[in-house]
């Protein structure tokens, strides 16, 4: 695995929007990020996706100014700001508590930014109306926060964030203080609201359903660094190492350990198993004694015990979600999940599970992808 | 923050903590191994532990220590049986009142000790209200003698610092939950259980501070002790005094009160020792 | 305590004749100068006001400021402040003064000044005498038939019922060394003084204010107590129960409020400017009628009836028990540690 | 059953109320006094009058004395707040070492004997040229108050969510401008109680002011001490300290009501 994304190749540095380059922050000696590099087009909405403590808030608030790296640079719109303190920047950041001012109506906290620019009145009530009315709250605008619901609130928030013009908008886990039902109505709207203002998006999220459906780009963080920065298919499909399979998708991909036996066979635990042929392909130039197979479920399906090339496997559970099953199976000691429609039947007992599409391979020891087709 | 801007900040209160208020301790720590010349009141600036000496083997100074530990001991007693009640009943039970309730019950902090002490004569003595209406009850002839006496003292010092126990007891007891009380009488935990098991262990952070709050202040205290014990009660307070003002025996004076803050600091580490055995053992945040 | 005649005319010639005295100081102008003085809250407040200060801002245009508290206190500032005194006349009593002489913190009064000579001879010890008082007996009357000599107060039925003044301070000394006295010894003779003390126990009282001692005799908790004339006698206009003596065997013990001037002070000139005021017939007349200490000024003349209720002649003086006040500052601090353990604890 | 819960609310009043009677008989007593017809206190009273209230508005002495507390209290008030928000904000704001040390120190006046410490400080006054100064006296106000300023600031700030000054600088909002528009707005609450907190320890301070005050700003209390302590009181005194309590009270009460302020010490 490098230290950088995998967009390295091919980088231009001066057609990025927002340009992070070898940015790195520690507190009190321990990393929080090592030598990030990232780089946003202009107009794009990028995702930063990790589980909590990866780094990404760190990265969001060195962006906004919040906090001072201890090395790398930052440039946005050609312009190098990581010497600008925070309130020079431009930049509309959005926090996970909302952080709406409680002594100000909504209106006034919409206004704040526009005083501090020391708009002239009438201009900034414009704005305000504006803002107001792109989140759908003009009728708010004399509540005060105390009295607004947790979405209210959110897109209160929002709208201070946009009202200032940002150059870029940052999002520090917009989604996670609303409730399930909210989440998803307002995963469409801050979509629609990319596609209406153009503005260029950063959000940070702990959920990859969040960064999948929304963004154009994913940065996959983990632990300081960023493991892969690409489209949500490329990250679904071609995941640069096994902890972004395991991590996006749903469920998540299961990593099937292939042991290369002395003679050349291939076994899943103690069972020997011969690979389809084009399998074999992939495997075959690989010079491993074990590796892992990143698998989804819609890599799998659900065979006899006896058919060729099928692993052979017990059903452990069902899960019925409607439209589809996922059928959960244990093969040579590992678990393994298939996705079934609902209408399929269920063959119980002894069955055998088929890979029936090329799965990304993975280093057992590095989780680095392994055989990428050029 | 900028650790140079933090130090800015500070800077002021910094001086003025230790400029105003930690210099005079450093100068009387001085004083404390002088003495005083003799047939004068001015000061020999000679080292000497005579006054250490004299405090370590003179009964009178000890007796007087312990009796000063030994009301301060009793007064946070006394405050915490009065004070356990007010607190639980402003923290669960008053809903309109709370706000009066507090207010009247912190009345003596406010209000300033010389008023407080002379309403407690004009209530205690011979001639005070309490005699008086004893009296017009046909139940005494003569006055009993309050002031001047351990009960006066105690009775102001708990009249002065009962606040200082109840307001860190109401602020840990508010913010006990109330889930657990509930789950505990499901469990059938009758009252005196529940205040064993459960209320009493959670409050402890607020028991300690107001406990260390309220012994401070009456081992230090001297208004109250003085006037209401009218020189029979002697406390460090009334000593240190008597000695400093009266006798004008400064470095004795002063080598009383570096005793005192001595024992003072090391009850302190003590009692953070327990404090943090404590907080490993509970999760419940601390109050003060 | 009858000194010839006296008329209001005499008396306004004697304040006339003290204010020509001052006319030479009269000529400077001391505007925006300020003078500190420290003395005790009340009615000497008061008279301090009306008869020294409010004639001396006139003349002088100069401020006086009154810091007011007990001698304790103005001790311990003019002590702490010595290198630097704010200020500059401290009124001490007899015990303090020769004390605050011999360490420096105030002048030496001057014999060559005539306001040291107006002052009976030999009464400026340590610093200017101000007033004369004794140390006498205030009594409950239903419990004495006749003015009580000390020995009473050690009578067996009284026994818990005589309240005593703090110590240190010059009453508790005095009361201590009349208890020595009349063990057979005198105030040398500690054991003997602090044992026959001692038997007073349990002592109902430490008196601290005086409003307090009087109220409480007047109604009878309080049997008697040994107090200085001056005060006690004014205060008793106000209590119908309360009688003062002055006792014969041995006599009261003399006590003198004291007018110093504290060395190195701010303003040296107001200050002597002050002290001749304070210690001039006007403000001793003033003190003798309406607070009963005795003048020490010896052109004050007062009428017979103010006369005999205080102390205000040298044959008078003569009649008192005076004290060896150094042996007593010796043993101060010792003696405050033994009246602590043995007089107030039960 | 809900005879017995009565039962038990009951006594549970009667044993609280047994802690309000300690606590606020002798402020009662005070009131009464004060309307007492005699030179001196005694009960039961001999009759009625309001001559000393009469006598209190009269005099100026009590004036001075009282508009000189009010001074003394007021410039205290000022310094040991400015100190004490200062040193509140850095130490929420920021970790060091030594933190907790400089903590304890800013609290330390709380703990230790107020009267010895003044007369180490009438003797470095003195060798300063202040003793007597109404610097020296609001300094040493200042000194004594400012544990509570930090206290309470202590707690306000850390009540204070820091994401709202983190948002006001990314909407443009310089430092100086955060302080002005968020974190002062927010913060008045406790403010206005230590200045109410800090301004009552000082007008009511008597310890330290019977040694340290000079004779131009001689206190209230001070005043009332020496009587205490000489004469006795003066009844027009307790007429002015009734006033003072009854005033003290109401504002406590006014406090209450629109700061909470209970609930911040």
């Amino acid at each position: 695995m490098t230290d950088h994304g995998d967009n390295q190749q091919g980088r231009n540095l001066t057609s990025a929007y927002l340009s992070i380059s070898g940015m790195a922050k520690a507190y009190r000696g321990t990393p929080a990020l090592k030598s990030v590099d990232l780089d946003v087009n202009e107009g794009e909405f990028v995702a930063l996706l990790g589980p909590s403590g990866c780094g990404k808030s760190t990265l969001l608030r060195l962006v906004a100014g919040l906090l001072e790296p201890d090395e790398g640079t930052i440039t946005l719109a050609d312009q190098r700001i990581g010497h600008l303190p925070a309130y020079k920047r431009d930049i509309g950041l959005v926090f996970q508590n909302y952080a709406l001012f409680p002594h100000m109506t909504v209106a006034r906290n919409v206004r704040f930014g526009l005083d501090m620019r020391n708009m002239p009145r009438a201009e900034a009530e414009t704005r305000v109306a504006d803002a107001l009315a792109l989140v759908k709250l003009e009728h708010l605008a004399a509540r005060m926060p105390s009295e607004l619901s947790g979405g209210q609130q959110q897109r209160v928030a929002l709208a201070r964030a946009i009202a200032i013009r940002p150059r870029l908008l940052l999002l520090d886990e917009p989604l996670s203080n609303l409730d399930a039902v909210l989440r998803a109505s307002v995963r469409t709207e801050l979509r629609e609201l990319h596609a209406r203002t153009g503005l260029t998006i950063v959000m940070v999220t702990h959920d990859q359903v969040e960064a999948m459906t929304m963004a154009d780009r994913i940065a996959v963080m983990s632990d300081g660094e960023v493991l892969q920065h690409d489209t949500p298919q490329q990250i679904y499909e071609q995941p640069a190492s096994d902890f972004v399979a395991k991590f996006v998708g749903t469920p998540p991909a299961a990593m099937l350990q292939v042991d290369r036996k002395i003679d050349g066979r291939f076994a899943v635990g103690d069972t020997i198993w011969s690979p389809s042929p084009e399998l074999e392909a992939v495997l075959a130039p690989i010079q491993r004694v074990a590796v892992a197979l990143g698998l989804r479920p819609d890599h799998l399906a659900l065979t006899s015990a006896d058919a060729p090339h099928a692993l052979p496997a017990t059903i452990r559970t069902v899960e019925y979600l409607g439209a589809e099953r996922l059928v959960h199976v244990e093969a040579g000691g590992q678990m393994l999940v298939i996705r079934l429609s609902a209408d399929e039947p269920v063959v119980t007992g002894a069955v055998g599970v088929a890979i029936v599409k090329s799965p990304p391979v993975f280093d057992l020891t590095t989780g680095l992808r392994l055989g990428r087709a050029g | 923050m900028a650790r140079k801007s933090t130090f800015l900040l500070l800077t002021p209160g910094l001086f003025v903590t230790g400029a105003v208020f930690l210099s005079p301790f450093a100068f009387l720590a001085l004083t404390s191994f002088w003495t005083q010349r003799p047939n004068s009141l001015l000061v020999d600036p000679a080292f000497t532990l005579v006054n250490y000496v004299r405090i370590a083997t003179d009964m009178f100074f000890l007796r007087v220590l312990f009796h000063t530990i030994y009301l301060g001991v009793i007064t946070v007693l006394v405050c915490l049986v009065l004070g356990l009640p007010i607190a639980r009943w402003i923290a669960r039970r008053a809903v309109v009142s709370r706000g009066i309730l507090v207010v009247l019950i912190v009345t003596p902090m406010v209000s300033g000790a010389v008023v407080q002490t002379l309403g407690l004569v004009n209530l205690l003595s011979l001639l005070g209200v309490i005699n008086g209406l004893l009296k017009q009850l046909g139940l005494i002839d003569r006055s009993i003698r309050f002031l001047g006496d351990e009960l006066g003292v105690l009775i102001g010092l708990v009249q002065a610092f009962l606040p200082l126990m109840v307001l860190p007891l109401l602020n840990t007891m508010s913010k006990l939950p109330e889930d657990l009380e509930s789950a505990a009488r499901s469990l059938g935990a009758p009252a005196w259980r529940l205040w064993m098991l459960v209320i009493l262990p959670l409050s402890m952070p607020g028991i300690i501070a107001g406990s260390v709050l309220v012994f401070f202040a009456s081992v230090t205290s001297f208004v109250t002790p003085q006037i209401l014990g009218q020189g029979r009660i002697q406390t460090f307070g009334t000593v240190m005094y008597q000695q400093s003002a009266l006798v004008n025996d400064w470095p004795f004076a002063s080598a009383l009160a570096v005793t005192m803050m001595v024992l003072l600091g090391g009850l302190v580490l003590a009692l953070r020792a327990i404090r943090q055995r404590l907080a490993r053992r509970s999760n419940v945040a601390g109050a003060v | 305590m009858k000194n010839g005649l006296k008329s209001i005319a005499l008396m306004g010639l004697g304040a006339a004749l003290g204010s020509t005295s001052l006319m030479p100081a009269m000529a400077q102008d001391f505007s925006g100068q300020t003078l500190v003085v420290g003395v005790w809250g009340g009615d000497i407040e008061r008279l301090l006001r009306e008869n020294v200060i409010g004639p001396l801002e006139e003349e002088t245009g100069a401020n006086v400021e009154l810091l007011l508290g007990g001698t304790g206190d103005r001790v311990a500032k003019i002590y702490a402040e010595r290198a630097n005194p704010t200020m500059d006349i401290a009124f001490l009593n007899i015990f303090e003064a020769p004390q605050a002489l011999a360490d420096g913190v105030v002048v030496a009064p001057d014999p060559d000044l005539q306001m040291y000579k107006d002052i009976w001879p030999g009464m400026n010890e340590g610093c200017y005498a101000m007033s004369l008082a004794a140390l006498g007996i205030v009594y409950n009357k239903d419990e004495f038939e006749s003015p009580p000599e000390w020995e009473d107060l050690w009578a067996p039925e009284l026994q818990g019922r005589i309240a005593l003044p703090p110590f240190p301070g010059s009453e508790a000394n005095g009361i201590l060394a009349i208890a020595g006295r009349l063990a057979g010894a005198d105030e040398h003779d500690a054991d003997a003084s602090f044992d026959k003390l001692a038997e007073l126990k349990p002592i109902p009282l430490t008196y601290t204010n005086l409003d307090e001692l009087l109220l409480l005799t007047d109604a009878g908790e309080i049997a008697a107590a040994p107090i200085i004339s001056g005060y006690a006698i004014s205060g008793m206009e106000n209590y119908e129960n309360i009688g003062f003596s002055f006792p014969t065997d041995p006599g009261p013990v003399l006590t003198r409020d004291m007018l110093c001037l504290v060395a190195n002070s701010p303003s040296p000139e107001l200050a002597m400017l002050f002290a001749e005021k304070a210690l001039g017939v006007v403000n001793q007349t003033a003190y003798a009628n309406e607070l009963y200490f005795g003048p020490t000024n010896s052109n004050v003349e007062l009428e017979p009836a103010v006369s005999e209720m205080l102390i205000d002649t040298p044959e008078e003086v003569e009649t008192l028990t005076e004290l060896d006040w150094p042996y007593l500052i010796e043993n101060r601090s010792a003696w405050t540690d033994r009246w602590n353990a043995e007089i107030l604890a039960d | 059953m809900k005879l017995r819960r009565a039962a038990i609310d009951t006594v549970w009043i009667a044993w609280m109320a047994i802690g309000y009677i300690v606590v606020l008989m002798p402020i009662v007593v005070v009131f009464f006094a004060s309307f007492s017809d005699g030179n001196t206190f005694r009960f039961p009273p001999s009759g009625f009058s309001l001559k000393w209230y009469q006598a209190a508005f009269e005099s100026s002495e009590y004036r001075n004395a009282l508009s000189v507390s009010l001074l003394v209290g007021i410039l205290a008030t000022l310094v040991s707040l400015t100190a004490g928000t200062l040193a509140a904000y850095a130490l929420s704001r920021s970790t060091f070492r030594g933190k907790t040390m400089i903590e304890t120190l800013l609290l330390a006046p709380l703990a230790l004997p107020h009267i010895v410490w003044a007369i180490g400080l009438l003797q470095i006054y003195a060798w300063l040229s202040i003793g007597g100064t109404l610097l020296g006296l609001v300094l040493a106000h200042a000194a004594l108050t400012l544990p509570f300023a930090v206290r309470i600031m202590l707690s306000t700030f850390s009540q204070l969510d820091k994401t709202l000054q983190d948002a006001a600088t990314t909407l443009g909002a310089s430092p100086m401008r955060v302080v002005v528009h968020i974190v002062l707005p927010l913060i008045w609450p406790g403010v206005l109680t230590s200045a109410l907190f800090t301004f009552l320890t000082s007008f009511n301070e008597v310890t330290v002011s019977v040694l340290i005050a000079g004779s131009r700003y001689l206190t209230y209390p001070v005043r009332l001490y020496s009587e205490l302590r000489s004469q006795g009181i003066d009844p027009t005194t307790i007429a002015i300290s009734a006033m003072l309590v009854a005033m003290i009270i109401v504002f406590a009460l006014i406090g209450e009501r629109f700061l909470n302020w209970s609930r911040r010490v």
